[in-house]
């Protein structure tokens, strides 16, 4: 039994074994080995060129980033905080997505973004916010999450082992959740990068969710279960691309949706799964596709964040009533 | 470096900075360090017993804020960037104002028009460049005032921040920024951060700059006083780099102990702001025992006050965070909210949330 | 008869002289007044003081505007080109736009930041993009956009005297068009900022779109006219907050809706439309909602942007399809 | 500021940068520069007669820019902001490779790679991180290259600029920045942009800086080679600001005559890159009439191959963006990109798209 965060340091570990050009940056991630110790041990075992401590500069770490990848590395950036990747919003948006566009597919950028991402641990203000809509808009970029230690491990392999850039975000909630991990079986054994999965079989209706919340995702389904319900959970994994024929053949069984994320509900991935439910299962449908997200207000204060953040049961509300409808 | 009080308590002469300390002034910034060291101390002690999420101490550092705040005019507006407790202290900001954002039930404690203060920035250097806004505004109300924003050695890699500095020389903004380089961000130390000091770089912006021992409140004060007579005099902004050291870990969550030795941090614990002026005091006699155990007693009330004005801060709503969204809340938003409410009405007051 | 350039510089004239604390900033604007000459002659008006030209810095820009509006001022940000804004978006997003919220409501920045938006006019990269849903995702901002020159005449001094910041979208491919402006029409008895407006009434199907894609929109609605079909066009105007209940009072009597905007299509508005209607009047609905946006992937080179643009006949098929549904 | 070459044509002695001028090397410098300004001029005319969209003349700039890249070896990787035409011209980069971009047809038109000449960056500022950036791989890679990276005195305000700056002298990269001060961001003048000289301000960040006439073209050669060589050696980086003039407006949309007087510009026509050198060849006998009919005539031929190049690029199609977005499409949008071609085909060619 290993937690997530150690899983994602075996596989950031394996990654930088496997290949020579994979090189790891970002503040703090060296000698400290990253606030989450994350890459802890990593500085030790494949030396200051390879783990690079940088200045404190997000804008610079994915633009110098880009430049290391222009030269042939395969860089893997952390930003310490969700609410600090913004510095870096023009580096990720105008160079590092549409670099290969922009170069008429002559320039690849093998990058990949990891940032701890969403709330539940009472953080202060910048530290909780799930701001993944940003980038799934963002033409370009891949944009995945693990929710458990598995996935965590072999995620992150397969993301710095594509050609194309990867915003990797990993619940900072659920890194010391422990599970046991496989870590000998062959990556290409496990499950795509872009797939989706089916965490747990239901008849009723699918929950559609990721990262933090497919564990309260599961504890609803549990108790729909003793109440005669029986739910399906989708883990989304790849917020983009995303898996459509998977959360298609589970919806058009299920007839039914409920979307679940941390993010503010307006715009928030919800609002994609949900339009794309009318546009390709219009007539299956036997309830509207509801949303169960953050409100659309900022962040609040760590004591209200319980009150804030989507549970099991406004999930379960949500069901309710579609299940009702 | 400037120094006009030594480590060992006794005083430097400097032709730049001639010495006009009155025992009031030496007593007065004495009393501020000592007493906000001991509310760092209680916020420590809170945040280990649980009372609070998270803690960053100012500890090793109270010279560096005491003597640049206590040398502006309490109109003069201040951008802290987290870490400025004792400033805060300074400005008359209460211990439960300070610890609402640490214990998690706002993300900001106090009125910043109220004590010319604005809240704590946890984005790195982004308040470098609203300060200098302000100070922008200053000049074009033509008012005699000058702004005082802080930032760290960390946060002076940020593109902000050397945005802000640039701007501050063009647009003639009245403004001293404040660098306390406590030569740590986080576990990264600033030859990982910087090549050269951040006052060599800021006068090749065209700031005028000082370097000032940041554990010497009397140089600090004596120099943050200057720049401000000429920033307000019309001078070019100013950049002031205290040099000083985070005796402490980065945060409560912070383990030093990875990325740096006991050795270097006891070396700064004999470079002890408070200590070298309490020596001072007692060499020259300008404070007897009664004064120090009075201020004992001070101190104590303080840490007292301070543990009960937390415990009694109360919970957040939702529902502020949604009328804080927006002047005019809109429509939709107010629909939410009340649905939002309703629903959390629906659970018996410490039911399963 | 002006141009929507010159009733933009006319409402900021009038905002200027009815407020001395309202100042305009940004690259280039006093002395050339603007690489659009939006700003003409403000500078000669109003002094340095009130028009500066500032650093090219957009981070700079806006938060010294922020600090600006901490004094007491209403500054009113000028954006050279969409594709610029993201080196601000740290600045627009976790200061801009949560300020009031961290401050407990204490603080207010009546910011306005005016960004020429959205592409037709065949420039070079960068210049014609449509970045306004990162904004809508975002709790704390308001997020407008101008049809017409009436429109922009009263919409930028309604946005300029609001509390709340603003992020203004100029289509910039209609800076040209003209029109008769009534500008003596007292402000008050013009339509609210966040009020979305009915262009063309319409009983078979509602187009929701705004910006850029009205004058399109009302194309396909006279073809589709002479067709036989009666298609309402509603001009959204503001983005965030939507004018749900205007939305909703079409849709609910056309019971057909198709979206349309420059955006790429995933997490574009539409999205966020189509999932509203959804959940707003699922069984009243006869079709599914119908999304007609730029392609997901960047903006093209300019010699293909005609084919990636949404125009007429593309509408038409989403409206016929809607139709035929 | 550094000048060996006056621009009456004399050449000046200076102690720093012996004067081993060949006749040869400056019979190619005037070649490059004289041909570029005849492409530019060619450019120029494509874009009044609607065969590009757009063009930012490099006019009077080609000094700076070819006497940069000419001091550098062919291995060594440069990172141009978007002006850097004649700099395109000398790695090789044909016309048409250069005016895709301005004609619409593509986002830029040739292969970073092949050239060792990145795409161009409009997005100002963005290119000194990756030239960075790069430049650290070169370090690890422990390889012998040098980086050139090129920005405006515009582009110098951006925070993305200042963060390369700090960053490079951090992390020892092997990298040369090259700002060409041609005193002018479309209408802002560097009054407005800054307070002291860029190669002041990176002396700060702690680089070897040069201040250079960035019109006359052996200076630019000497002083970017011994940059070059020194960084080679292990030396920190450096930054090379070349004071020239925007002769042109910004760009072919722009009205300079509404910021900047007449005067100004007639002013630094007097201080010409290209005539200078032109005279010194004359004077020295370096090169004769027949070597400047010679050379008209490559430039009146390079001029017919760029306009008949330009009329012939072909149009773009949106299933080059399509393909372009991901190295493995997703399928999602393998499906859009199929209909967008169905829907495309179902129109008949000339038709109204
Ligand atoms: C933009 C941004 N990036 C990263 C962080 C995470 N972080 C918080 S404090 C800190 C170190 C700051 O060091 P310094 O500026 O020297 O201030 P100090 O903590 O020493 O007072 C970091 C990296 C942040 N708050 N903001
Ligand atoms: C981030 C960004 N902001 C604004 C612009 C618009 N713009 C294009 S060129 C330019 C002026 C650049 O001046 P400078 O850096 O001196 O380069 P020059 O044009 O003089 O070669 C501006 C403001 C841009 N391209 N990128
Ligand atoms: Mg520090
Ligand atoms: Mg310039």
């Amino acid at each position: 039994m290993i937690t997530l965060g150690q899983a994602l340091n075996r596989g950031l570990r394996a990654a930088m074994t496997r290949d020579p050009r994979v090189v790891v940056m970002g503040e703090d991630i060296g000698r400290l080995g990253g606030v989450f110790r994350v890459t802890s041990g990593l500085q030790q075992e494949f030396g200051a060129d390879r783990v690079m401590d940088t200045p404190l500069a997000e804008s610079g770490i994915v633009g110098t980033a880009i430049g290391l990848a222009l030269r042939g590395y395969r860089p893997v950036c952390e930003i310490q905080f969700d609410g600090f990747v913004y510095p870096a919003f023009d580096q990720i948006v105008s160079q590092l997505a549409k670099m290969r566009a922009r170069s008429a597919g002559r320039l690849a950028l093998p990058v990949v973004i990891r940032i701890p991402g969403s709330g539940g641990i009472g953080a202060v203000e910048h530290h909780s916010e799930s701001n993944e809509a940003y980038f799934v808009h963002t033409a370009g970029l891949r944009v995945v999450t693990c929710a458990t230690p598995a996935d965590g491990y072999t995620m992150i392999q397969q993301a710095v082992t594509g050609d194309d850039p990867v915003i990797f975000y990993e619940p900072k909630c659920r890194y010391w959740d422990k599970a046991e991990v496989d870590e000998d079986a062959p990556l290409a054994a496990a499950p795509a990068l872009h797939a989706a999965r089916t965490v747990r079989a239901g008849r009723d209706l699918t929950v559609l969710t990721y990262g933090s919340m497919v564990r309260p995702a599961l504890v609803a389904a549990q108790i729909a279960h003793e109440e005669g319900r029986s739910v399906e959970v989708v883990d989304l994994r790849s917020l983009a691309p995303l898996d459509l024929p998977a959360v298609l053949s589970s919806v058009r069984r299920t007839r039914r949706a409920v979307v679940v994320h941390e993010a503010p509900t307006t715009l928030g991935l919800g609002a994609e799964l949900s339009a794309l439910l009318t546009e390709h299962c219009y007539l299956e449908m036997e309830a509207p596709v509801l949303r169960v997200g953050g409100y659309n207000i900022p962040y609040p204060p760590a004591r209200a964040e319980e009150r804030y953040l989507p549970d099991a049961d406004r999930i379960l509300e949500a069901v309710d009533a579609s299940l009702a409808y | 470096m400037i120094q006009l009080l030594a480590p060992d308590g006794t005083l430097r002469a400097d032709p730049r900075f001639p010495l006009d300390v009155t025992p009031a002034l030496c007593r007065d910034l004495h009393r501020d360090m000592f007493l906000a060291r001991r509310f760092d101390q209680e916020a420590l002690a809170l945040q280990r017993q649980g009372e609070l999420g998270l803690w960053l101490m100012a500890l090793g550092q109270e010279a560096a804020q005491v003597g640049s705040i206590r040398a502006v005019a309490a109109h003069d507006h201040v951008f802290p960037s987290y870490r400025e407790h004792a400033a805060a202290l300074c400005r008359g900001i209460s211990p439960a104002e300070i610890l609402a954002q640490w214990r998690g039930v706002a993300h900001s404690g106090w009125d910043p028009a109220r004590y010319r203060f604005h809240i704590y920035s946890l984005v790195l250097g982004a308040q470098a460049l609203h300060a200098t806004g302000y100070a922008v505004g200053v000049r074009l109300d033509g008012a005699q005032e000058v702004v005082l924003a802080y930032f760290g050695d960390g946060a002076s890699s940020q593109g902000d921040v050397n945005e802000a500095l640039n701007w501050a020389v063009v647009a003639r903004a009245p403004i001293v920024f404040f660098c306390q380089n406590n030569q740590w961000a986080i576990s990264t130390g600033t030859a990982q951060q910087m090549g050269t000091p951040v006052h060599v770089r800021a006068a090749g912006f065209g700031l005028d700059t000082y370097f000032v021992d940041g554990n010497d409140v009397l140089a600090v004060h004596a120099v943050t006083a200057q720049a401000a007579d000429r920033v307000r005099a019309g001078g070019p902004p100013v950049l002031i780099e205290a040099f000083t050291y985070r005796i402490a870990g980065h945060s409560t969550s912070d383990d030093p102990r990875i990325y740096r030795s006991e050795a270097e941090v006891d070396l700064w614990r004999e470079r002890d702001p408070v200590a070298r002026l309490t020596t001072l005091l007692r060499a020259e006699g300008w404070a007897d025992e009664e004064h120090f155990e009075q201020l004992d007693r001070e101190a104590r009330k303080l840490a007292e006050e301070t543990r009960a004005a937390c415990l009694s801060l109360p919970d957040p709503t939702l529902e502020e965070t949604f009328r804080h969204t927006f002047a005019q809340e809109p429509p939709l938003l107010r629909q939410e909210r009340e649905a939002m409410s309703a629903y959390q009405a629906g659970f018996t007051d410490g039911a399963d949330r």
